[in-house]
């Protein structure tokens, strides 16, 4: 390679560095450096003038490195990066001492700060000379999407991408579009026909031409990386008999909205699910509404009903999470009670009253309004039904703990829903493993983080969206959907995927194939090789944390600009 | 003149770079001994950097990450706390001061935080002198 | 042992003016809010749960209801709207008619109409008994006042009895009845709240211990003055004292308050003052009644209209009477006196000890029991709970 | 097919939105309706009665119209069942969303009405139809929302305007400290974002800037911003704090929430995004003289970067698409006398112990009471945290719901509040252990992932939980000069018990109120807010992002009150609606914009196919 012509820049920052440095000083030492052609002191390197001189002195002298001893590279790194880029040098071709933020303004002694400068720009010199050109590159991004679960979720993240021209695969176990939205007949808080909502999107979906719906199907596999995913999806034929059919579609993206599955509350004994004939489940109570018959299993319009809340929730025995849409359904079962059948005195018997969201309190007034009894119980003090005694005008008593008066109290009722929560579905594993991604101790996905990047997952291109990652309400689940969509609406709008420069790099000829990396990467960025016995790093999956740098024990691995001779340089630097 | 001794920082770039940035933005004043170098991830720190530091003629070498929890590559700061014991008994088995090695936890926010180390192990490893392994370790190497 | 819930009582209280008692969440505001309630007595919050859930013995035996006396802060500050103070108005009406072995209070609280029949029979029956009485026993000179004697024979003797004692003989008859019927359902009271309570153990020597309380607190109005809001209290204050007053004046000096035409001021002061302090007192209820303009009166129970109309009438009557005797119109005050009569009779056969008034027993008696419960109950205090024990739980 | 039109009203809502009556006699014009009943307001129905009128008029179908025609529905279902009709035959048209609480009312009203009676869902009939899409958005507001929403549309390759009212971006989020339940630094998570936003090629930054007109139609809205004057050359400052030193002029911080003070000439915070000095008019001499006093940071400047005299600029921008992310205010303590804000100095709201307990914060995150302290220039003394003088609260008490689930002040829940009140209470006790901390909660309302185990480890941290609304906070030493302790009284409902007891620091878990401006921004681009002043979305459930306005999205807290994690979720939905009308080319129009008989033809048609 041709020789080392190094421009050294030492940033005055007016008075910010000069006042505390000797900036003169410090550009002395950097010129008597070996490869360093260049070395001046300037007021403001950020200034265009500033950056005009660099591209100048590239001109004249021939310069390909640069080092630029200023602010922190978190300030302006880009803005000098695209001075170079201007002169047509790499960008990688610069290094940045931190003599501001890390120097003159956190030091006094002018000579120690001077000493400091000149060790961390001698550094910043000698790491430069070890630095390599890269370029950022950039991988096919197919615009076609597998969404897993034909929910409302799945829907919505599916009409996003068809309506912007994708080809959308939407899988569904089930043999029907919809998911559990689709049992339920008004939504809480407005009450609202959920099914003029599923009847809308459904509708869309089936007569979309870019959407492909595969019922009673099953994703049997996905393999490569984000943007060129080849996935195999299984599905049975519709009425049971004759063979399955296999087909395979290469995707771009996937979403994951497989939802969630309720709780058996058979497993609660207390309230006697499946003994009591009178005792059903939010869900069994929903299908009553929708056919207009709620009564008791004798045919006849409940006189009292209650409603237990946190059926598998917030309990140490089943699941310590709260499920997040039961308060707010129990409320609108105790309105509906009331509307049903008039005369019908209701009870709840609940833990907290989450009711969180817009209108929601207002809709917990409301139901007051109408004379619901609410009672609390203690977490894990479970309520008890049993049945009633022949003088007693009830079918069923439920004994309750109740906080609020510290009494012990007999409620009376004839019918009792169960409030049941979510949980994990039980193919949630088997998902899992499908597009590895991982799920925390309760079975739910894990999100790459909650708060940066809620649908983004470890692995790249896998998106999680609504009851698949945590119990989540209607708009909620509608919102991540969406986000995923916009996720992938950005990545296909650019068409190609760019790549980050830096990344690692696995020198195959020293690796010994002792997997170890393959284990560390939490991007599942790492493939293993069983022919070649290699590993190697699909580049568009690294986030070039060099978590498998230091880890390889063979010294296979390199992370591009944070290699081990690029650091040595450094810390020779320093300590020279 | 008193000893002032030359220690090596490795500092994660999402959360201790930026705290050691924000003591500057605060104008927050510490000791001028510490020589910062930035790597992408605690994760990265090879002990081999922290040996090549020490035999070079480090005085302490101080490892700064993001809080468990915080990780911006949601666990390679776990990595760093599990690799930090083993290269202790290392260091120790070189006769390397406990001290003389150190890793912190330091958020984008703790500015004082970060400022406040470097002063306590400024002191430490000036209380310690200098360390001696730069030649010990390097006949030790050469024998090998 | 579980209690059962009535999930129909709340209905049965609103019947007695309860409002929007199942907005109330238990957020606990009202009964922190209260300087009366303490921690052997937490209300209103308790009263508002046990209704919810219709716990109606545990109602029964509260004496909290008569220790509130409805300043209306917990209302104003209640989040919900649930109208705490209004509760206990509601429950003092529904107590008294428990209280009331007669089932009359039950049946005034819940129809207005027959409250109003039977104060009117009574009237009339009241108004005719004079009238009637005159005829038959051919009466006295109606252009002479001279109280009863206007109406009825005058005479040394009539059947025995002094001169001029006839009316007075029956205002002791009457009183007598009153007494009979309030003490009745007093003892109920006792028996509901104390004597079958089993949960604190009362010593009696702690009755008479505390039994100065009761004359104390009847007079004083000491209690309320506690509460933050000194307005009711005040207004209550003068009413209380200026009904007292007026009782004293017709059962002990009831001659000398019909004499005249000349003022006897050492006597009048105190009719005209009580006379001024009542009119005034009920006038600016009802007026606030109608104008809602604080949140205890923000509701108006029939009963409550019941109570003041009455009490209205009587002052004016009764000064009424007064006035035109010592102006001269004889004539006009007997008639006047009549009509006095017939709200005063169905005011004490009626309402004194079925209806709102029947409080003036009630209250500074269930003060005087929760004073004796108190100490009774700090006697045996255990070691208190930690401050969010539920933890623990 | 018979059908049965009958309309009753729950009271949600403004109730004059609709002509009910024009409603009726246009329902009874609809085909085959032919039972058109006004049951007038909160009807108390029975099933009973209704089946018996179904089975008299032989109706197959019954529509239910009305604000919320679902809380009847029920009745009807049974009352369908009863007379043995299809139950799913019950349709709701349901006059809430939609905009039909809008000035076009009663129009929209009437074409839900008509979809009910055909059958067809309305949003399926009510598609508005496609204008051509400007390709640059126009994001309000740069909280978290904004900033994640701008990234989703910019790292697309789209160009982004992002406008921002204060200084710098980072909204409230720049100013906490942890964020639940995971604890994490909320720097460590924002500033990346904010440094990426200065940096992105395809974000154009508009801080101190405000909306000033909007005009156009859906896919080409021309919006004019006011640039206020910083007064400082933000691309040439390089923040050496040379004018601030010389500044004579001190006022309140905003960022610190006035627990600190800054210069006239100041930078918002050390991280501040773009990270540059401005000048705040309504404190700096010069300003306030016409130019006659000071301007010694002019003098001052090295970089000759500041323009004493520099005035607002009007600047038009063209835009194909509007997010609004305008996020909340919190509310005014002060309105609760009881809970004594203002008048005692140690009674403090959630923002400003965000900004005591941060590392980065006045008191470098130490916990101190207030201290007095006598300033000469105001000429009175003043309550200060100093971390010398000041000593560490003993006893600290969090009152929950402060202006939330309150008739008397917001009715709604703030839906955040439990969950940062839980997480002071581990910072007292992480940074004082020996603090006692209590938490007044009304309902302990931990929904989210991971917030009900981290209430649980709050709990087994040694905080006090006790449910029971605080009551009042009154002077401990009886005299109303703030001094000293303060006693706090409540009912421990749980534990059954009245408490009363000293605390030396109180934290008002204030609730969350729209962003002040927010209704004028709302009538700009005339969108309908709720009745607590929320952005109103096009369907709660549907689409909860849009606006019944082309164009126009709503995002964050300014649609209701949310935590950090469904924000950003919410942020990042916005920019689907955004990037499928540039990928396209082509946006939904307004709805509002569609004629009744557009609507009854759609519809008609939908039913044929």
């Amino acid at each position: 390679m041709e020789d080392l012509k190094i421009g050294v820049y030492i940033c005055n920052c007016g008075t910010n560095i000069a006042k505390v440095v000797d900036c003169d000083a410090v550009v002395e030492s950097a010129a008597s450096l070996p490869g360093v052609v260049v070395s001046r002191p300037y007021k403001y390197m950020c200034s265009n003038p500033g950056q005009e001189m660099i591209v100048q002195d590239i001109k004249e002298h021939g310069l390909n490195r640069v080092v630029v001893s200023a602010c922190s590279p978190r300030m302006h790194e880009p803005t000098f990066r695209k001075a170079l880029q201007n002169a047509g040098v790499n960008p990688y071709f610069l290094e940045m001492a931190n003599i501001r933020e890390q120097c003159s303004w956190v030091h006094e002694d002018g000579a120690q700060a001077t000493e400091k400068a000149t060790s961390l720009t001698r550094a910043a010199v000698l790491r430069v000379a070890q630095h390599e050109p890269l370029e950022r590159r950039s991988v096919d991004m197919c615009k076609n999407l597998l969404v897993i679960g034909a929910g409302i979720t799945g829907m919505t993240a599916a009409l996003d991408l068809a309506d912007a021209g994708s080809k959308v695969y939407l899988v569904d176990r089930a043999d029907r579009l919809g998911g559990n939205v689709a049992r339920v007949d008004l939504t809480a808080p407005y009450l609202d026909s959920a099914r003029d909502m599923m009847t809308e999107r459904m509708t869309r979906v089936v007569e979309h031409p870019n959407i492909e719906v595969l019922l009673n199907s099953e994703v049997e596999d996905v393999s490569g990386f984000v943007g060129n995913f080849q996935t195999t999806i299984i599905s049975k034929p519709a009425d049971g008999k004759g063979t399955p059919t296999k087909v395979t579609h290469d995707v771009g993206s996937v979403i994951v909205c497989t939802g969630y599955k309720e709780f058996d509350a058979s497993r609660i004994t207390h309230y006697g699910y499946g003994k009591l004939p009178n005792v059903v489940t939010s869900f069994e109570f929903e299908k009553m509404l929708r056919a207009g018959r709620v009564e008791t299993k004798e045919g006849k319009a409940p006189q009292y009903v209650a409603i237990v809340h946190c059926v598998g929730s917030r309990n140490m025995e089943f699941h310590p999470y709260c499920s997040r849409v039961c308060c707010m359904t129990a409320l609108k079962y105790a309105q509906e009670v009331k509307s049903a059948v008039p005369g019908a005195y209701v009870s709840d018997i609940y833990i907290d009253m989450h009711a969180f969201g817009k209108g929601h309190e207002d809709f917990y007034r409301r139901s007051s309004e109408v004379k619901t009894l609410f009672l609390m119980y203690a977490k894990n003090d479970y309520p008890v039904i049993r049945k009633a005694g022949p003088k007693d005008d009830c079918e069923m008593l439920i004994e309750v703990n109740e906080t609020l008066s510290h009494e012990t109290i007999e409620i009376p009722a004839d019918m009792v829903i169960l409030m049941v929560g979510m949980e994990a579905r039980e193919d949630s594993g088997e998902i899992a493993r499908l597009v590895n991604i991982s799920r925390d101790k309760d079975g739910w996905f894990i999100e790459s983080h909650p708060k940066l990047d809620p649908v983004a997952t470890t692995t790249d291109g896998i998106y999680i969206a609504g009851g698949c990652q945590f119990p989540k309400d209607i708009p909620d689940s509608v919102a991540q959907a969406r986000a995923a969509a916009a996720r992938i609406l950005g990545r296909i709008a650019k068409g190609k995927l760019d790549i980050d420069a830096v990344f690692a790099e696995v020198d195959e000829d020293h690796c010994s194939g002792c997997r170890m990396c393959n284990e560390l990467c939490p991007y599942t960025a790492i493939e293993y090789d069983a022919e070649k016995k290699r590993s190697h790093v699909i580049s568009a999956l690294c986030k070039a944390c060099g978590a498998c740098v230091a880890a390889c024990p063979s010294g296979a691995i390199a992370a591009r600009h944070f290699t081990d001779r690029q650091i040595y340089a450094q810390i020779e630097g320093v300590l020279a | 003149m008193t000893f002032e001794p030359k220690i090596v920082g490795f500092l994660c770039n999402w959360c201790s770079y930026t705290g050691a940035d924000l003591a500057g933005t605060s104008r927050i004043h510490y000791a001028p001994n510490v020589r910062v170098i930035r790597v992408m991830c605690s994760a990265r720190i090879d002990p081999t950097f922290v040996l090549k530091a020490l035999t070079d003629g480090a005085d302490g070498v101080l490892i700064c990450g993001c809080h468990p929890g915080d990780c911006h590559y949601s666990e390679g700061n776990y990595k760093m706390m599990r690799r930090y014991p083993l290269l202790k008994k290392l260091l120790a088995d070189y006769g390397i001061e406990d001290e003389r090695v150190r890793l912190e936890w330091v958020s984008a926010s703790e500015g004082q935080r970060f400022a406040d180390i470097v002063n306590d192990m400024t002191e430490r490893v000036r209380a310690l002198g200098p360390c001696s392994v730069k030649t010990d370790l390097a006949t030790d190497m050469a024998e090998r | 042992m579980a209690i059962r819930a009535n999930l129909k009582l709340i209905e049965e209280l609103e019947r007695y003016g309860a409002q929007d008692v199942s907005n109330c969440y238990h957020c606990g505001n009202c009964s922190a809010t209260c300087p009366f309630s303490s921690d052997h007595s937490i209300f209103p919050r308790r009263e508002m749960r046990m209704l919810q859930m219709g716990l109606e013995t545990k109602l029964e035996s509260s004496l909290d209801p008569w220790l509130c006396y409805y300043c209306g802060e917990c209302s104003d500050d209640c989040p919900r709207d649930a109208e705490p103070g209004e509760t206990m108005m509601s429950l003092r009406r529904w107590l008294t008619a428990r209280y009331d072995w007669t089932g009359i209070s039950k049946l005034f609280y819940l129809s207005w109409k027959a409250e109003l029949l039977a104060i009117i029979i009574v009237a009339l029956l009241a108004g005719a008994g004079f009238l009637a009485a005159g005829f038959l026993l051919g009466g006295g000179d109606i252009s002479v006042y001279n109280g009863e004697n206007a109406f009825l024979p005058a005479g040394e003797s009539w059947y025995g009895l002094p001169t001029g004692t006839g009316v007075h003989l029956f205002d002791w008859i009457l009183a007598g009845v009153l007494v009979f019927f309030l003490s009745t359902n007093c003892m109920r009271m006792w028996w509901k709240t104390m004597g079958r309570d089993k949960s604190v153990k009362v010593p009696p020597h702690l009755y008479i211990a505390k039994i100065f309380s009761l004359p104390w607190n009847f007079m004083s109005q000491a209690r309320y003055a506690k509460c933050d809001r000194k307005r009711p209290w005040a207004i209550h204050l003068v009413l209380m004292l200026s009904y007292v007053t007026m009782l004293v004046l017709i059962m002990f000096f009831l001659e000398r308050m019909a004499a005249g035409p000349g003022v006897d001021w050492k006597v009048h002061v105190f009719g005209l003052l009580a006379t001024v302090g009542l009119l005034a007192t009920t006038i600016f209820a009802m007026r606030g009644r109608v104008k809602k303009t604080e949140s205890q009166y923000k509701h108006s129970h029939e009963s409550d209209w019941m109570f003041l109309i009455l009490l209205v009438v009587v002052a004016s009557t009764g000064f009424l009477q007064f006035a035109l005797h010592r102006s001269g119109l004889d004539v006009a005050a007997n008639i006047a006196y009549v009509v006095h009569m017939m709200a005063v009779v169905p005011m004490l056969l009626l309402e004194v000890p079925f209806s709102k008034w029947s409080h003036l027993a009630y209250r500074p008696l269930a003060m005087y029991f929760n004073e004796v419960r108190e100490e009774a109950a700090t006697a045996a205090e255990k070691s208190a709970v930690p401050l969010g024990a539920a933890q623990a739980a | 097919m018979r059908i049965g039109v009958y309309l009753c009203q729950e009271g949600v809502g403004d109730p004059d939105a609709v002509n009910l009556h024009s409603i009726a006699s246009y329902a009874a014009n609809l085909p085959n309706v032919e039972v058109v009943r006004d049951l007038g307001a909160k009807p108390n129905l029975m099933p009973e009665t209704l089946a018996k009128e179904i089975k008299t008029e032989s109706l197959d179908r019954v529509v239910v119209a009305g604000d919320s025609p679902g809380f009847f529905k029920p009745a009807f279902t049974t009352a369908m069942a009863q007379a043995g009709g299809d139950p799913d035959e019950v349709r709701l048209a349901s006059f809430r969303a939609f905009d039909a609480s809008s000035g076009i009312g009663t129009a929209r009203a009437k074409s839900i009405l008509a979809c009910a009676v055909l059958g067809v869902p309305f949003p399926l009939a009510a598609v508005p139809d496609t204008t051509a899409v400007h390709p640059v958005t126009l994001v309000v507001g740069a909280g978290v929302a904004g900033i994640q929403a701008a990234l989703e549309i910019a790292d697309a390759g789209k160009k982004v305007f992002l406008l921002e009212r204060t200084g710098t971006i980072g909204g409230h989020m720049a100013q906490f400290d942890k964020t639940f339940p995971t604890l994490d630094c909320a720097a460590c998570i924002l500033t990346p974002k904010m440094v990426a936003v200065g940096q992105h090629e395809h974000i154009e930054l508009m801080t101190y800037s405000e909306i000033e007109t909007v005009s156009g139609s859906p896919g080409d809205y021309t919006v004019m911003v006011r640039q206020k004057a910083k007064r400082v050359d933000a691309d040439a400052c390089v923040a050496c704090d040379a004018c601030a030193e010389v500044c004579p002029q001190r006022t309140a911080s905003e960022f610190d929430n006035g627990i600190a003070e800054r210069k006239a000439i100041y930078m918002p915070f050390p991280q501040a995004v773009p990270n540059a000095y401005l000048i705040d008019e309504a404190s700096c001499t010069y300003v306030l003289s016409d130019g006659k006093k000071c301007g010694v940071c002019a003098k001052k400047c090295p970089k000759e970067c500041i323009d004493l005299d520099q005035k607002d600029e009007l600047v038009e921008c063209q835009v194909g698409n509007i997010i609004l992310a305008t996020g909340y205010d919190v509310y005014d303590a002060t309105k609760i006398e009881r809970y004594g804000y203002g008048v005692f100095p140690n009674v403090l709201t959630a923002l400003e112990f965000e900004r005591l307990t941060n590392a980065s914060g006045p008191t470098g995150g130490k916990i101190v009471t207030k201290t007095k302290r006598y300033n000469k220039r105001k000429k009175a003394d003043e309550w200060v945290f100093d971390t010398e003088e000041g000593s560490a609260p003993k006893r600290v008490a969090i009152i929950h719901c402060v202006g939330s689930r309150d008739a008397n002040h917001n009715a709604y829940c703030s839906r955040v509040c439990c969950m940062y009140s839980l997480k002071f209470a581990h910072l007292v006790k992480e940074k004082l252990p020996d603090a006692e901390c209590y938490e007044f909660y009304i309902d302990m309302r931990a929904f989210g992932k991971g917030y009900e185990e981290f209430a649980e480890r709050i709990r087994d941290e040694g905080t006090f939980v006790v449910r029971g609304r605080t009551a009042k906070v009154m002077d401990g030493d009886g005299q109303m000069n703030g001094d000293g302790l303060m006693i706090i009284r409540g009912e421990d409902i749980v534990s059954e018990r009245l408490v009363e007891f000293p605390v030396d620091m109180i934290l008002l878990a204030v609730g969350l109120v729209p962003a002040h401006g927010s209704a004028e921004i709302a009538d700009m681009l005339d969108l309908s807010v709720d009745s607590d002043g929320w952005f109103s979305e096009l369907d709660y459930n549907a689409s909860p992002t849009d606006t019944e306005r082309g164009g126009v999205f709503v995002c964050g807290a300014c649609q209701a009150p949310k935590d950090i994690p469904d924000t950003v979720a919410q942020a990042s939905a916005v920019a689907a609606g955004v990037l499928k009308s540039i990928a396209t080319g082509r946006g939904l129009d307004s709805r509002a914009d569609l004629s009744l008989s557009d609507i009854e033809a759609r519809a008609a048609n939908l039913i044929r196919v």
